[in-house]
């Protein structure tokens, strides 16, 4: 029996899902034991794997995050997942993956690297409650709409309508430029070559970042955040605040989750009046296969690979997360059990919406940008910075483009003479 | 003292008093906050008194740190970090106090060096190293062209490779490796009269022989200070053990552990379950740091002469 | 043949050279003092004997063999530390015993042994005790104990009761004394206290700056002081000294303008510049009307209870004087003073050496006259 | 101080010191200048290779403005967590000098402190700084705002300078009293026969006297607010908000391992090395001119 | 009116008593010096002048201030400290310029005041040394400038030469006396050396184990002792003391067996338990002729240079003589002494007290008589 090791970066329920996972593949058969590791957190996951790496340690497969993405193709450390398949003899459907999907994790070739697996995009989140107290119907869909409905909670009694964390810029900022077409940096969000700027100051994200700014100071948006005691999502769940912004993974933990009486419901992330909305983003993470490892190690992998493709394995895992499924098939079989219907999957079905809203355009197939973990996390010190420090949001962000592109000049550096795949 | 005035005295006595809520207080919080329920704990005002469910949060954290294995780990780490500093302290700082061998101020040098730069300031070039130990050795092999020449003669490739990553040697390793120790037992020694050292010469007394019959029964007392003062820094140590364990399942320390403690971690504001946690990581060190007082606090002292 | 002897000893320590080269016999069974003043060279002397200091030049030989070579364990000497230098965590019997257990002697003979020798110096009640809990003098004992009971072929004492207070210096004096004579081993003791050397030597090296300046018995050393330094040095009050030319005319004239009459003496050390000493207590205090007297007047006395001292100037120089009458006298009053020719001695100013006039040997003891 | 008594033989010192010289250039002086090779080149993250840049990750790292910021705060930290804690030791000890009835007990817990490792000391205050917990949070009741380390980056700098300066007091205070104690009685007793009342003989003889205890806890409290602040920091506010609480060893680790950049890391490393061993320097030349009790 | 008055001064430390009630007259201007061992209470006594020490009972005044409650500063004392407590951290005109300045004396004043009292001990060219760059000696004379630049009405002295070697403390005796000779100020002095207290004091205060056992002049107390311990601890070698009886025949019995005749002072101290003494250097030697003639055989003999002392024991009891005649003496030789009845001290067992006979004094002064 072989063993190997999985790394992840999911923890609470969800890191439950994925042990639950694990075990249901070690039941499957008897050639090989899969030990997952969850390391904490996606960032972890990333760091970790490559001080793994660099010592030699490295597990078989890790769990990789969007932001992670170029990092690891100019890596050179990975298998890629189309020909640890074949030289497996598994014959995959690459086609059948969501299109967004398999772009955001190909080469401009098209092939596949890594495999798509806890893939999702951001929505909304609403308090139907406190939707109805203010007597609105259905869910806001514009941000003009959102901000008359938080105001008028705002009114009612309401201490935190719009919840909102610095540290999710990737549902704020980056899901915001998708959908309203916006690049982030040049050259496709950087998929046409590594010397890609950052525009993120020229485009409509300083309005909507003026815009948080205003509904923060007049307290109708509310930090809320683990530095303060409670995430957003916390806060959403108790009920405490109204709206929340977050992945579609939650859907399913939300549900678990939420305090008696409170309830909830989602929708596609809104777009300002008067602008053409576009499909948002893929996030989550996709699974790579690292190098240096045993063929029976790498056998193992492409086993539980295969087993992750099985239509049956794919919509458990959607159905217990608030994954979506990866697949057309996927898709369309769950369609057609029905499964989005009613409760409590019924709201998942927006985010598939939301990732094929429109065919993907040069901003919004994806972001190809290097060491993107750090500029992210510039974004997230950019966004503190307007809010608690009312640094005037246009210098913030032009100074958030000049840090960015610090960064993606050493990562250019450091990959000199480095074709993207 | 000079001026016994009963004012004066109370004034000290005010003062002193003073100084021992500054220090207790947040002891006093951690035990109240530690005994808490989850409602008295969010209460604001909090109430300052200890209440009923210390043993419960402290199983729940227990329980949700995983603290059993790590407090081994945490224990094997300190307690190796410990053993082979006086080890190799006593050694080497015997080596250079009674040895008069001619790159002994050198080997002092290259040592007492590295005592002013702790791990945490030089933690990118240790991490450097982490991931194979041997390297140098390997490096020096390959420029020598031994490599080279084995591999010639016997096809065999030297090839040497000591991985620490997630390994109780790593953990324990790089923190031995520092000078305190050397430089505490350097201190103790040169205190030795010359004529002990004369005296044994005329009894006969090789220089192992003096080192194990009078050195080390000599140095009991400096080894407990230096053992108290080792073991509360490995047992503290944070920065070190986040690098090189990836694997916290199994390698984790305590301390590390403090962070998965802190609450919006996992929803819920308990504190209480946090500060029962951080009670119990805390309170290994601060009963060794009580009990050895004594001695422990000669061998701070020691260390600045 | 001697017990030890030293031919040619030098040391050198760097660059500057600490003894100039030592050559003395000590007999067996002697107890040999080494005394001078404080960096003299005294303890290295002794270390060279005892293999705790390389030799730099010439030969030290202990029984008829050349020692230079040897390891300290090798020599066969025992030695008594300034500091005991006992071992503070063993007991009393460790600490004696230990030199047997290095040389791998069975315990129990080992313990009979240790017995037998902390009985000659009465510490047996406390031979499980340790260091820190004996007096100074008990400290002291074990000290001796450690080294007699390796029956080494000499004993070497550095300085040992320079930490002992007045009273037990005198009883460690006697203490000595007596091991000394019970064991006949020979003994070599330094010390920079005059007392303690006079006291205690069979015979006194005195070394100064790493010289020899005189070997002899401690009458000998103090009534015959073989040179300026040695004359200063031993005695207290030290000697009255002054500088001078001794005149045809029968007359000693010093540097401060003064003259004495030393008719007997002037002849022979005519035309070189010598100095002229004589011991405070062979001073007498005599009467104005003694015909010899030289007139003075008086700086101060010290009571010292049975005797005082007289501090005195006369001419320019100052006259320290032992007086022993009852008559009281104030700073400032007239005294005068006498002295026999035959007291006096005569040193030469350029090699410091002791000048004795032809076929005149100095009287080997004092007596006092008044 | 040198001996006299030594023992020679060609081998045996080498068997002695030989373990701990391994360790120490392993450890040590390999990684370290493995580190410098880093901060000349830039490396890859996955380690697939480097290119000599010269000075340019230094270069970078000087222009940087955020950089500076660092040091800046880094240097207001260690002089605030530093002046705080001292100043409470020395307090303390001072009184506990006169060794009244019971100082002892006082004396022994004014040392805890020192047992307490960083990040459990930063959990422990993190909660109660807490803006909405107990205790803060009534004055956060009554004022609402007033407190929130959570977005205030200065009242989050605080609040570490604060437990820093805490978890210091032990360890100063023991030198702080040993030196005390260690000036002869007698010094003491002759300012007040020339007329000095208490706080006169502190300040012109106690103080003067302990200064090279007070250089010297000066450089170690220096050099411990590089190191024990990371566990701190790390567990209190992750450098934030806004970056309000990054000082130079958590940037090093905040851009090496977390920002992948381990040659900017590496740079920091040797400038912070060098800052260290200069202040460590100072200290031995003033250590060379301490004063002596006569 | 005194200077400094104790009258049934006591201290207590924690549980035990370490002054027993003192009563004592300083008359101004004297040069008093405290004798006793280590031990007896003298510090503790002269840091109740100062100050440093709270009086547990009765009173000490100053000029006829009761100063009990008064903190030093206000008492005008000034003192010495044995390791002379200069501030290392201040220049040598800091030190001594520290009390006027802490008094607020302006700067200009205080400087030429330092100056002058600098100037008067000699100290000028060093002022602006740290006390670390001076000599043993230099130091000790900041230690004195600083005390007199404050002009006390009392100088306190702890024994302030005890860290010097032997020849800088008898300068520094010198400028002592000449000090006090020049100032005039009342000084008390601490010590436990008997040559520095017999030659220093207008006045000696003998202690012992916290009592007060004789106040008077140096030669007094050498030839008077009011006690035993007095009789015992001044002189060096000690007074032969032996214990035993007088009996009516003229005999004095002494325990031992052996028997001296004393017939002038036998009738005078029958039926009581007493110790007879005489100081050494008036134990004559004399011929086994001499009819008064003790005899004893030599135990050994220390050569001090000038003299020897002799131990001997006669009778069972250790006598110890000074000698001073040239002949040498070996161990077990026959030896006869002799000496004056009325150079006899008696002691009562009981208390210990001085017991003369009635109408009758002890010659104040000794005549060696050889
Ligand atoms: N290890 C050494 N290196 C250099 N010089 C030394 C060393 N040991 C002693 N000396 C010098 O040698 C001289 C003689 O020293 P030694 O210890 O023999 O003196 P001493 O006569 O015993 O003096 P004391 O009475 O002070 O013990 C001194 O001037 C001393 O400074
Ligand atoms: N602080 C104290 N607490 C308790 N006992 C003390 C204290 N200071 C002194 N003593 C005791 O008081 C007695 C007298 O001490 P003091 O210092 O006056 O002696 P001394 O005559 O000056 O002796 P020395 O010649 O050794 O200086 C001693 O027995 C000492 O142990
Ligand atoms: O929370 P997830 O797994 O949907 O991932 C969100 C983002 O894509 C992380 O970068
Ligand atoms: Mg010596
Ligand atoms: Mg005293």
């Amino acid at each position: 029996q072989t063993k190997f090791e999985f790394w992840y970066g999911l923890s609470g329920d969800l890191s439950e899902r994925v042990q639950d996972m694990c075990r249901g593949f070690n039941e499957s058969q008897s050639d090989y034991e899969i030990v997952c590791v969850s390391q904490e957190n996606y960032d972890n996951t990333l760091q970790n794997t490559i001080a793994a790496y660099r010592a030699n340690k490295q597990p078989t497969v890790t769990q990789i995050f969007d932001a992670g993405t170029l990092d690891l193709m100019l890596s050179g450390a990975y298998m890629p997942v189309r020909q640890l398949m074949e030289d497996n003899g598994y014959d995959i459907d690459w086609d059948n993956y969501l299109s967004g999907i398999a772009s955001y994790f190909s080469t401009s070739k098209g092939e596949m690297l890594s495999l798509p697996f806890n893939n999702s995009t951001a929505v909304i989140y609403y308090n139907t409650d406190a939707l109805e107290k203010v007597g609105f119907e259905g869910t806001p869909q514009t941000w003009e709409e959102v901000e008359t409905v938080a105001r008028a909670m705002k009114e009612a009694g309401y201490e935190c309508p719009i919840a909102f964390d610095p540290s999710g810029a990737w549902q704020w900022f980056e899901q915001f430029s998708a959908i309203h077409n916006q690049p982030i940096a040049t050259k496709g969000n950087g998929y046409g070559g590594l010397d890609a700027e950052m525009v993120v100051s020229q485009g409509k994200f300083v309005d909507q970042l003026t815009w948080i700014k205003k509904m923060y100071d007049e307290g109708i948006i509310v930090h809320k955040s683990k530095d303060a005691g409670e995430t957003a999502n916390d806060a959403f769940v108790n009920g405490k605040c109204q709206i929340t912004s977050s992945s579609i993974a939650d859907h399913g933990t939300f549900g678990k989750q939420a305090a008696e009486g409170v309830h909830w419901t989602d929708a596609m992330l809104p777009i300002w009046e008067g602008t053409e909305r576009t499909n948002s983003l893929v996030g989550g993470a996709s699974l790579w296969t690292l190098k240096g490892k045993s063929d029976e190690e790498y056998k193992g992998a492409a086993a539980f690979f295969n087993y992750l493709a099985q239509p049956e394995q794919a919509q458990t895992w959607s159905t217990i997360t608030g994954y979506v499924p990866v697949t057309m098939a996927g898709f369309e079989a769950m369609k057609a059990n029905g499964f989005y219907d009613g409760a409590p999957y019924k709201g998942r079905e927006l985010a598939i919406e939301s990732l094929t809203f429109t065919p993907p355009t040069e901003n919004s197939r994806g972001i190809r940008l290097g060491n993107y973990a750090s500029i992210r996390a510039e974004m997230v010190k950019t966004m503190q910075d307007v809010l608690f420090n009312d640094r005037p949001v246009l210098e913030a962000l032009q100074a958030f483009d000049a840090k960015g592109n610090e960064i993606l000049r050493r990562f250019e550096q450091t990959y000199k003479g480095a074709q993207l795949p | 003292m000079i001026e016994r005035s009963p004012i004066f005295n109370f004034v000290t006595y005010a003062a002193m008093t003073l100084g021992l809520l500054v220090v207790l207080v947040p002891f006093w919080i951690v035990i109240v906050a530690g005994s808490q329920s989850l409602q008295e704990v969010s209460r604001v005002p909090i109430v300052l008194w200890p209440s009923s469910h210390l043993w419960d949060n402290i199983g729940t954290a227990w329980a949700r740190a995983d603290l059993g294995p790590k407090m081994l780990n945490s224990l094997i780490v300190a307690v190796g970090v410990t053993t082979g500093k006086i080890v190799l302290a006593s050694l080497s700082a015997f080596a250079i106090v009674f040895f008069n061998f001619k790159a002994r101020m050198v080997c002092f040098w290259l040592i007492f060096i590295t005592l002013m730069l702790p791990l945490e300031v030089r933690i990118v070039p240790t991490y450097a190293i982490a991931a194979n130990a041997l390297l140098p050795f390997q490096v020096i092999l390959d420029t020598l062209g031994i490599t080279g020449l084995v591999e010639a003669i016997s096809s065999v490739r030297i090839s040497l490779e000591w991985n620490l990553l997630n390994s109780y040697t790593g953990l324990i390793l790089p923190l031995v490796a520092t000078a305190t120790g050397t430089f505490l037992y350097r201190q103790f020694f040169m205190t030795i009269p010359d004529e002990l050292v004369e005296a044994s010469k005329m009894d006969g007394a090789s220089p192992v022989r003096f080192f194990f019959d009078v050195l080390l029964p000599l140095s009991r007392t400096n080894m407990l200070a230096l053992a108290t003062i080792m073991f509360v820094s490995s047992w503290n140590q944070y920065l070190w053990p986040l690098l090189i364990t990836t694997d916290r399942a199994n390698y984790g320390t305590v301390v590390m552990q403090l962070k998965a403690l802190i609450p919006a971690q996992n929803g819920t504001p308990d504190w209480n379950v946090t500060m029962a946690g951080a009670l119990i990581i805390m309170l290994p060190p601060l009963l060794i740091v009580a009990f050895m007082q004594r001695w422990f606090v000669r061998g701070l002292i020691t260390k600045d002469k | 043949m001697a017990a030890i002897s030293f031919s040619g000893v030098k040391k050198r320590y760097q660059k500057n050279d600490v003894i100039h080269g030592v050559d003395v016999e000590i007999e067996p069974g002697e107890f040999v003092v080494i005394l001078g003043p404080s960096g003299c060279g005294k303890s290295t002397l002794l270390r060279m004997i005892a293999g705790l200091e390389e030799i730099s030049g010439g030969t030290i030989s202990i029984d008829g063999t050349v020692v230079n070579e040897l390891e300290p364990r090798e020599r066969g000497c025992a030695m008594v530390f300034q500091n005991y230098a006992l071992y503070p965590h063993m007991s009393v019997r460790q600490n004696i015993g230990y030199a047997l257990k290095v040389a791998g002697m069975p315990k129990a003979e080992r313990d009979a042994k240790v017995l037998k020798v902390a009985k000659s110096v009465s510490l047996d009640p406390y031979l499980d005790r340790k260091p820190g809990e004996l007096s100074g003098g008990q400290r002291q004992r074990v000290a001796m104990a450690r080294a007699m009971v390796r029956e080494p072929k000499v004993f070497l004492f550095d300085e040992p009761f320079s930490n002992l207070d007045a009273k037990l210096r005198v009883a460690m004096r006697a203490e000595v004394r007596n091991l000394h004579r019970s064991l006949g081993v020979t003994s070599v003791f330094v010390t920079h206290d005059q007392t303690e050397a006079m006291t205690l030597a069979d015979r006194l090296i005195v070394m100064n700056a790493g010289i020899v300046e005189q070997v002899g018995k401690p009458s000998e050393v103090y009534h015959h002081p073989a040179s300026l330094f040695v004359a200063d040095f031993i005695g207290s009050p030290a000697m009255n000294l002054v500088r001078g030319f001794f005149a045809e005319d029968g007359y000693f004239r010093h540097g401060n303008g003064g003259m004495i009459r030393l008719p007997g003496l002037a002849p022979h050390h005519l035309s070189q510049e010598v100095s002229v000493g004589i011991r405070p207590e062979l001073v007498r205090r005599v009467d104005a009307s003694d015909k010899n007297a030289i007139q003075a007047t008086v700086d101060y006395t010290e009571e010292l209870g049975a005797s005082r001292l007289i501090y005195a100037r006369a001419d320019g120089s100052t006259i320290i004087a032992v007086d022993t009458r009852g008559d009281a006298l104030g700073t400032g009053m007239p005294v005068h003073f006498a002295f026999d020719e035959a007291d006096v001695h005569v040193f030469s100013h350029d090699t410091g050496r002791r000048l004795d006039a032809p076929g005149r040997t100095h009287r080997s003891s004092a007596t006092v006259s008044a | 101080m040198e001996r006299r008594a030594y023992y020679r033989n060609p081998v045996l010192p080498w068997l002695l010191i030989g373990p701990q010289l391994i360790l120490v250039l392993v450890f040590f002086y390999w990684p370290t200048t493995q580190a410098l090779y880093w901060a000349f080149t830039l490396e890859q993250p996955w380690g697939g290779g480097n290119s000599w840049v010269w000075l340019d990750n230094f270069l970078a790292i000087f222009r940087d403005g955020e950089y500076w910021l660092t040091v800046a705060r880094s240097a207001f930290y260690a002089l605030c967590t530093t002046g705080l804690s001292m100043a409470v030791a020395l307090f303390l000890a001072c009184f506990v000098d006169r060794a009244l009835k019971g100082t002892k007990i006082f004396q022994s817990v004014y040392v805890w402190p020192y047992a307490i490792a960083a990040p459990a000391a930063g959990v422990a205050f993190r909660f109660i700084f807490a803006p909405q917990s107990g205790i803060v949070g009534s004055i956060n009741q009554i004022w609402p705002g007033i407190w929130d380390p959570a977005t205030n980056g200065v009242h989050a700098l605080i609040m570490i300078i604060i437990c820093h300066a805490w978890l210091g007091i032990g360890y100063n205070f023991i030198f702080f009293l040993a030196a005390l104690q260690m000036i002869p009685r007698s010094i003491t007793e002759a300012g007040a026969m020339d007329g000095a009342r208490p706080v006169r003989r502190m300040f012109d003889l106690q103080l003067p006297l302990i200064a090279p205890t007070v250089f010297f806890l000066l450089i170690m409290n220096l050099i411990s607010s590089f190191t024990d602040s990371f566990g701190l920091i790390d567990t209190m506010t992750e450098g934030g908000p806004v970056g309000s609480t990054e000082v130079m060893v958590y940037k090093i680790y905040f851009d090496g391992f977390k920002g992948l950049d381990y040659s900017g890391a590496a740079a920091q490393s040797i400038v912070l090395m060098l800052l260290v061993i200069a202040l460590t320097f100072v200290q031995f030349k003033w250590v060379e001119k301490r004063v002596h009790y006569n």
